[in-house]
């Protein structure tokens, strides 16, 4: 029994870190119907501020988040206005940036291995080692504390959403650009917002990763695939699917690790994407499509 | 005075070519316009390049006495006009209450929003109504409905409606051009593109004819409707035995 | 002017030792330049980042050899890597001096052209283990149960093999090319309570790895891994959970960085390595005697750090080919090649690994593994007892 | 002949067809019409299979065909328009007409599509329907009453015993509807079976023999269009004052 | 009131020009010339090993070859029936596995055996398209990129073929001079099969119906177009190209392991970056593509060497090319009718 509650403790731990790391993708794909394959790689980004924070000034990653965040906003907004402003006009634009924005997680890759060089990183702060213990069942602090600054931001994030001004103005775009522009939204300045607060959030998500896995410039790769299964699970642009779906199949993962192996358990959220495109294509909280 | 001059314009989408070439409309205040033509002839065009959708190659568009060159939608709508286009402009997820206040979102006065869509709710019972119902899930009338009421919000001076009785049932479309001439009859300066030609010239004080991406006729809709070349080529009536 | 040609892993997976074996290379050559270069003629060395990738290390060799024209090669990191390297060399016939690439299988394809630099294949590793729990530990503090968890990597399974006394199998034609059983752990008594193997890319749960061997209760825990980087990720997480292993060995964790990742932590780790700076061994350079201790110094100056066993094993390859051109007069690799299999433990290749002499596979004979200690943040040495100085172990370790 | 018995599709809780029965009897023009959201479209989606039917029958001459994939029922001779015209951009019109020819069997497939007797009859067709001049034009830069005439051509290229055509006048210039009219009824000579839903009740009045009228999901009247315009039921749910407009 | 026009004829006159000035047939002259010669030159190209060591180049007509053969069978479903697959990998895999265990086992050249391997890679493809082509657009992307992930884990985890450790293949004992040629000439032939069944699916009723699905899958299916069938033979053919170039590039690299043939970079991106940044949808394009991409690959590794900033290069060109060639470079210049004659292959 304490077996089961500790394996549920760990799934639920990471669940929060990859729901973070899922939430900004989910969010800009949303909105702007941009696949952005270069998020983990921006996570890459945010980690690494993370990481010379801590390792410059000894600053907590934690204290690091808002800088992180605030820098990738910045590149977010750079990245919009230089490539994706002018995209969203084309004909061809979602998959068109489903390949341009692999292309940039190239480009990251390549910027951050110059300039890091490819050895693995992690931020050392002293939770990220340590474990709240409750008999023989224990917490990771780490992680804890990771899933609840994540917690903390989606749920703002969320709020935002739901009651702002600018927050309705996001939600009118997502469901017809033309009709939102014509009402005197700015469809480009949301489209630049919320992307801007997608990167932000792979900032947050990245000082948060920074010290629960380790991480070299090529790793992105590693996650591309982890966090894409959890948006199209979630059902592609819902915040709350690619959440839900986060803690589900950590959780699931985690009990596969322990009764099958390690090897299954990194299956695990592969596997649950075929069976999700088998009985209900949609996702969990996705629209059904037209054609049956 | 005209209170929206359009002259000679010629647009296009993307850097394809030139579907417009050299429109030109008047618009009189607090008058109905309708604007027929064949299909294919830039009606539609005409007013996206009108709310900034489209970019105006050349000619003018001024809006009483300012240039509309160059502006956004949002930089349009603000200015005082207002587009409902050919496909119903809802966002089907919202409720109508927030389609309403998504109507009013250039508006910085949350009160007096709140004020209009309860006098717009007063006027369109349907959608006080259905207030909370997905618009998504409205019938084709009531979705028309919905996306003409939530245009009075902002008290535009001009409202601009391609095709408002596209698809809509007989009964409807009476409704629609009843509340057309119920907006008028407000000071609203309206400006329409209509195929049933008949309908909207009968409800229009002025008539267009568009063709070939440019202005062939323009007159009172009586005079429009009334003349035989017209009949013939646009109104589908046989030619004069 | 001779050429020779290296693709390293200096960036991806293997990065860190990469980037040592790059130095190790790059301190060799120049060295031998100041003292007049191989036959009078000077060195150039060419390396070139194989990302970790195989694919791209095989492609690289091909551009040395036939774009470059390299005289000869250096190996490449891992057996990852050196794997399928070693079939391109072969196939042109140059000399292939491995400086990792441990794993038996290697060294069963028939290849005449490959010479190991370190002490032993992989497989064999374990003894090294075993035999100094045996040594060094009164019968009543020996651990009794294992906990053996490994990365999904050429090299790890070698060791694991060995360990737990398993079938080295060659996919190809389903033939055995060693059968370990037993395996050292049971011939020391030693039973394994527990086994896990992660994937060598995308795993990330550490903490549920690490519970589930604390809670296997081992006494002895053995992290097979193929970077000091997962040795690290391995560390941190029995850290977290507070396991309390009366030992632990990796096959990974010598580096400076593995220390710096794990602090405190690497207590009483035990790992086995080729290479140590106490060990007094003798070597030759630009042909003059080259000792040990005189590459901890050059290295230090031309570095600023201390050196670890993945820039000293690249040095002694390094060595090795230059022994070998001399010894062959020319940059003939069919020569090259027959001066090095002519090498016995008396007339041998001298490096600052000590001797080297090779068997009909390219293995080296009669090398055990060294086995060393993280105590107080330094890597002492602590077996074999009978050949140099020691430290003394530290057992039983005090839990994480 | 077809034949649509007790048909139903729901979505969540809306009925937008509900327990629905009517036919369109062979080599004669059935008109359906109903007020906005009545379920005509749906209606059509289900007889054609482009959405699953929540329960309910489909039969045509005789067949049960609402277990059927799409690509079937237009292969056993049902073919359909849609409202909102689906046109193959960056295909020519030609392409756009020829992709619907009937493919028979394996090595059918890898037949050249473009062969001579395929263009002569795209061609034909296209000549039929007086926009042979578009032929060569990429099927999404036509007008919106060029897409219609362009989708009916491509529905008489897969040689059609009954053809669905969901309001082809809607949003069509006056004049070129009396041309769209003038071919339906030539079609509907040739014998072909039509079942038509339309809004523009003049067209309606003039062109169909019989005329079903759906409100709410289910059918409310049936009968000739005389009948039809005399029912109060229909006169209260779906024509209002229009009907004198119209006459 | 203001009027240009006095009768309706002018009118219907004045139409009729301003129609005709919009509908104009496409330039539909095909170049067949220029393959057949590259086909005959790049057949006579190893003689050069008489006069000097063209190993090296040899080499990288092989790999470009290798990738024309797979560039043209991704074309077939991301070109033309507009599915992106980025885990084509996993054939390319699969092909090189079976292959390699049949050489290892009973000595079977992979050249031989290459066909079947297509057809083992094929019909894997055939199921594998019955459960991922039921969704489009992101979700099938991302669907690949799984698939890659569970292929991977999969072989690492199959013993039999050597788990991660993989499968070393023996060398041929032809002198090094000549070795590389069975494979140059085996690629060469797959190259042009490739071109050539690209061309034929387009030309044919097939191929116009998988464009009518890249357009409006409902509209395709409504037209009498067995959607489900022919999305899933065209993920089939494309497997199949896939499967053929795995078997014999694994004889040829001696060794086929996980993580080189499940590369999601080399072998699932890079073929569909080439087929783009030619022309998706054109015959020539996948060609122009994979000659563009090796050329840049080798220029890098020849001036960077194969490190970070050749990834970020790489990265960037790739950028550049989509925001500026959305069609790919002969889909551009056909828009712009820039297109040299030569290279209209379609
Ligand atoms: N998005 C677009 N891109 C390119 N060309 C377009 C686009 N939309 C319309 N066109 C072209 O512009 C021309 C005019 O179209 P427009 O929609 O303005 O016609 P319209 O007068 O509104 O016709 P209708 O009565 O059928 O709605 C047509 O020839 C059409 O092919
Ligand atoms: N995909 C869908 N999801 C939810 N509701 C739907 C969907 N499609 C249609 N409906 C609902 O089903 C009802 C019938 O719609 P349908 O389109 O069949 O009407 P119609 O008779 O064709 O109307 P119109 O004359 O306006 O075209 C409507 O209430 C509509 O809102
Ligand atoms: C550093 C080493 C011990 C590596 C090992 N020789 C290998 O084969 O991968
Ligand atoms: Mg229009
Ligand atoms: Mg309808």
């Amino acid at each position: 029994m304490a077996d089961i509650l500790q394996i549920l403790i760990l799934g639920l731990a990471l669940g929060g870190v990859y729901a973070l790391m899922g939430a900004g993708l989910s969010l800009v794909f949303g909105v702007m119907r941009i696949v952005n394959l270069a998020h983990p790689s921006l996570i890459m980004m945010g980690a690494y501020v993370a990481f010379w924070g801590f390792r410059l000034y000894g600053i907590d990653p934690i204290v690091m988040l808002p800088v992180a965040m605030v820098i990738l906003a910045a590149t977010g907004v750079l990245l919009y206005k230089l490539v994706f402003e002018r995209e969203a006009k084309s004909a061809k634009y979602s998959e068109m940036t489903v390949l341009l924005t692999f292309a940039f997680a190239m480009v990251f890759e390549g910027a951050l291995a110059t300039a890091f060089t490819n050895t693995q990183r992690v931020t050392t702060p002293d939770y990220a080692v340590d474990a709240i213990f409750i008999g023989n069942v224990f917490i990771p602090l780490g992680q804890l504390y990771a899933g609840i600054v994540s917690l903390v931001l989606i749920g703002a994030l969320a709020l935002y959403l739901k009651y702002s001004r600018f927050g309705y103005a996001i939600r009118a775009t997502t469901q017809n650009r033309e009709a939102a522009e014509l009402l005197g939204v700015n469809v480009n300045f949301v489209g630049l917002v919320s992307f801007a607060i997608g990167l932000a959030l792979a900032g947050a998500a990245g000082a948060l990763v920074s010290f629960v896995f380790s991480f070299f410039p090529s790793k992105h790769w590693e996650w591309i695939a982890i966090l894409m299964s959890l948006v199209v699970l979630g059902g592609m642009g819902s915040i709350l699917g690619t959440v839900v779906a986060a803690y589900i199949l950590s959780v699931v993962a985690a009990f596969v690790g322990f009764f099958f192996g390690a090897t299954l358990s990194t299956l695990t959220f592969f596997v649950a994407l075929f069976v999700v495109l088998l009985v209900r294509p949609q996702g969990l909280f996705g629209e059904k499509p037209e054609l049956a | 005075m005209s209170l929206l001059t359009v002259k000679n314009v010629v647009a296009g989408y993307g850097d394809g070519p030139a579907i417009l070439n050299g429109a030109s409309v008047d618009v009189q205040p607090g008058k109905v316009h309708c604007i027929i033509g064949p299909n294919g002839a830039g009606k539609s065009t005409l007013l996206k390049a009108i709310c900034g959708m489209l970019k105006i190659r050349s000619g003018e568009v001024t809006f009483k006495g300012e240039s509309l060159k160059g502006l956004r939608p949002d930089q349009v709508l603000r200015k005082g006009i207002c587009f409902v286009p050919q496909e119903r402009a809802l966002f089907p997820k919202m409720t109508v209450r927030e389609n309403l206040r998504m109507g009013g979102f250039s508006m910085t006065d949350k009160r007096l929003l709140e004020k209009r869509i309860d006098e717009i709710e007063e006027r369109f019972p349907i959608l006080k109504e259905r207030r909370d119902q997905h618009a998504g899930t409205m019938s084709g009338g009531q979705q028309q409905t919905l996306s003409m009421a939530r245009t009075m919000i902002l008290r535009p001076e001009i409202v601009m409606l391609d095709e408002p009785s596209l698809g809509l049932a007989p009964k409807i479309v009476q409704e629609i051009f009843d509340i057309i001439r119920v907006m008028a009859a407000d000071g609203i300066t309206i400006l329409i593109v209509e195929q049933n030609a008949l309908m909207g010239l009968r409800c229009a004080d002025w008539g267009v004819v568009l063709d070939l991406g440019r202005t062939l006729f323009e007159g009172p809709a009586e005079e429009v409707l009334a003349d035989p070349r017209i009949r013939e080529a646009y109104l589908g009536a046989k030619k004069a035995a | 002017e001779i050429v020779i040609g290296a693709s390293l892993p200096l960036t991806g997976a293997f990065s860190i030792s990469g980037a040592k074996h790059d130095q190790g290379y790059q301190l060799c050559v120049d060295l031998i330049n100041e003292r007049g270069g191989i036959n009078g003629e000077p060195v150039r060395l060419i390396t070139s980042d194989n990302r970790s990738d195989p694919a791209t290390a095989i492609n690289q060799y091909e551009r040395f050899i036939n774009v470059d024209q390299v005289d000869a090669v250096f190996g490449t990191f891992s057996s990852r890597l050196t794997f399928p390297v070693a079939n391109i060399l072969a196939r042109n016939g140059y000399v292939h001096p491995a400086p990792a690439g441990g794993a038996l299988r290697i060294y069963t394809q028939g290849h005449q052209n490959l010479f190991y630099f370190q002490p032993n294949a992989a497989e064999y590793i374990g003894s090294s283990v075993t035999d100094m729990i045996q040594e060094l530990i009164a019968e009543e503090d020996r651990p009794t149960t294992a906990a053996v968890v490994v990365a999904d990597d050429f090299f790890a399974n070698a060791v694991e093999a060995g360990l737990l006394g398993l079938q080295v199998i060659d996919p190809a034609d389903g033939s055995v090319v060693e059968d370990m059983a037993p395996g050292y752990l049971a011939e020391a008594g030693i039973e394994v309570v527990y086994t896990e193997k992660w994937p060598e890319e995308g795993f990330n749960d550490w903490l549920n790895l690490a519970n589930s061997v604390k809670r296997s209760g081992a006494e002895l825990i053995i992290a097979l891994t193929a970077s000091a980087e997962e040795a690290v990720q391995v560390t941190r997480a029995l850290q977290t959970v507070r396991a309390e292993p009366k030992m632990v060995y990796y096959s990974q964790g010598t580096q400076a960085e593995f220390l710096e990742g794990t602090n405190d932590a690497s207590e009483a780790i035990l790992v086995h390595t080729s290479w140590h700076a106490a060990a007094p061994y003798e070597g030759v350079l630009g042909g003059q005697p080259f000792s040990n201790a005189d590459f901890v110094e050059l290295y230090q100056e031309r570095y600023g750090d201390f050196p670890d066993e993945d820039a000293a094993i690249p040095f002694a390859v390094c060595q090795g080919i230059e022994q070998a051109i001399i010894g062959a007069g020319s940059t003939d690799n069919a020569a090259m090649g027959e001066w090095l299999y002519a090498r016995t433990n008396e007339d041998p290749v001298r490096t600052i690994l000590g001797r080297f002499a090779w068997d009909e596979r390219g293995l080296p004979v009669d090398k055990p593994f060294l086995m060393a200690q993280w105590n107080g943040g330094e890597l002492q040495f602590v077996f074999p007892t009978d050949e140099f100085e020691t430290s003394p172990l530290n057992h039983p370790k005090d839990g994480f | 002949m077809l034949e649509v018995k007790g048909l139903s599709k729901h979505f969540g809780g809306i009925r937008a067809v509900d327990n629905c029965s009517f036919s369109a009897e062979k080599g004669r023009i059935t008109a359906l019409i109903g007020p906005n959201g009545a379920g005509k479209t749906t209606a059509f989606n289900c007889i054609s299979r482009t959405m699953t039917p929540t329960a309910g029958e489909v039969w045509l001459d005789g067949e049960r065909i609402d277990h059927l994939r799409p690509h079937r029922i237009t292969a056993k001779g049902l073919s359909r328009t849609f409202q909102i015209s689906r046109n193959l951009a960056d295909m020519t019109v030609l392409e756009n007409v020829i992709c619907q020819s009937k493919i028979s069997g394996w090595r059918d497939l890898f037949k050249p599509a473009m062969s001579p007797s395929e263009i002569d009859k795209a061609m034909a067709i296209l000549d039929f329907l007086g926009i042979t001049r578009i032929a060569h034009e990429d099927g999404s830069n036509l007008s919106y009453g060029q897409k219609k005439l362009m989708d009916l051509a491509a529905l008489l290229m897969s040689d059609p015993k009954i053809i669905l055509l969901d309001e082809p006048a809607g949003g069509v210039n006056p004049t070129l509807l009396e041309e769209i009219v003038g071919h339906i009824r030539a079609l509907n000579d040739k014998g072909m079976t039509v079942l038509i839903v339309e809004h523009n009740m003049e067209l309606i009045m003039r062109l169909s023999h019989r005329v079903v009228v759906m409100a709410q999901g289910t059918v409310i009247a049936d009968g000739t269009p005389e009948e039809v315009q005399k029912n109060p039921a229909v006169l209260e749910a779906y024509l209002g004052g229009a009907l004198e407009d119209a006459a | 009131m203001m009027s240009s026009y006095d009768t309706v004829d002018q009118i219907v006159a004045a139409r009729k020009a301003y129609n005709e000035t919009l509908a104009q047939a496409a330039d539909r002259t095909r170049v067949t010339w220029l393959p057949v010669l590259l086909l005959v030159i790049l057949a006579l190209f190893p003689l050069m090993q008489f006069v000097g060591n063209y190993n090296y180049p040899i080499h990288l007509v092989l790999y470009t070859l290798m990738y024309v053969t797979m560039a043209s069978g991704w074309n077939i479903l991301g070109g033309f029936t507009g599915y992106i697959s980025l885990g084509h990998s996993v054939f390319f895999a699969v092909g090189g596995y079976f292959a390699g265990m049949i050489l290892a086992r009973y000595g079977v050249s992979t050249i031989i055996m290459a066909p079947v391997a297509g057809l083992v890679a094929g019909l894997l493809g055939y199921m594998i398209g019955l459960i991922t082509l039921r969704v489009r657009g992101p979700s099938f992307i991302i669907s690949s990129l799984a698939l890659v992930m569970i292929c991977r884990i999969l072989f690492e985890k199959w013993q039999f073929v050597g788990g991660a450790a993989g499968l070393s293949l023996p060398i041929n004992d032809l002198p090094v001079q000549w070795a590389k040629l069975p494979y140059y000439y085996a690629f060469l032939v797959m190259a042009a099969f490739g071109v050539w069944v690209a061309y034929r699916v387009k030309h044919s009723k097939f191929g116009l119906g998988l464009r009518a699905i890249s357009k409006d899958e409902i509209k395709a299916e409504s037209a009498g177009i067995d959607t489900r069938f022919y999305k899933v033979l065209a993920f089939a053919i494309s497997a199949f190209m896939f499967g053929m170039a795995g078997a014999v590039w694994g004889e040829y690299l001696t060794y086929v392991r996980p993580n080189i043939f499940v590369h999601i970079l080399y072998f699932s991106v890079w073929p569909a970056l080439m087929c783009i940044l030619g022309g998706k949808g054109t015959i020539a394009g996948p060609v122009v593509g994979a000659v563009l991409i090796v050329a840049f690959n080798e220029f890098f590794v020849a001036t960077l060497g194969a490190s970070a900033i050749n990834i970020l290069a790489t990265g960037l060109i790739m950028a550049l090319t989509l925001m500026f060639f959305p069609l790919g470079l002969i889909g551009t210049l056909a828009r712009y009718r820039k297109l040299p004659r030569a290279l209209n292959w379609d």
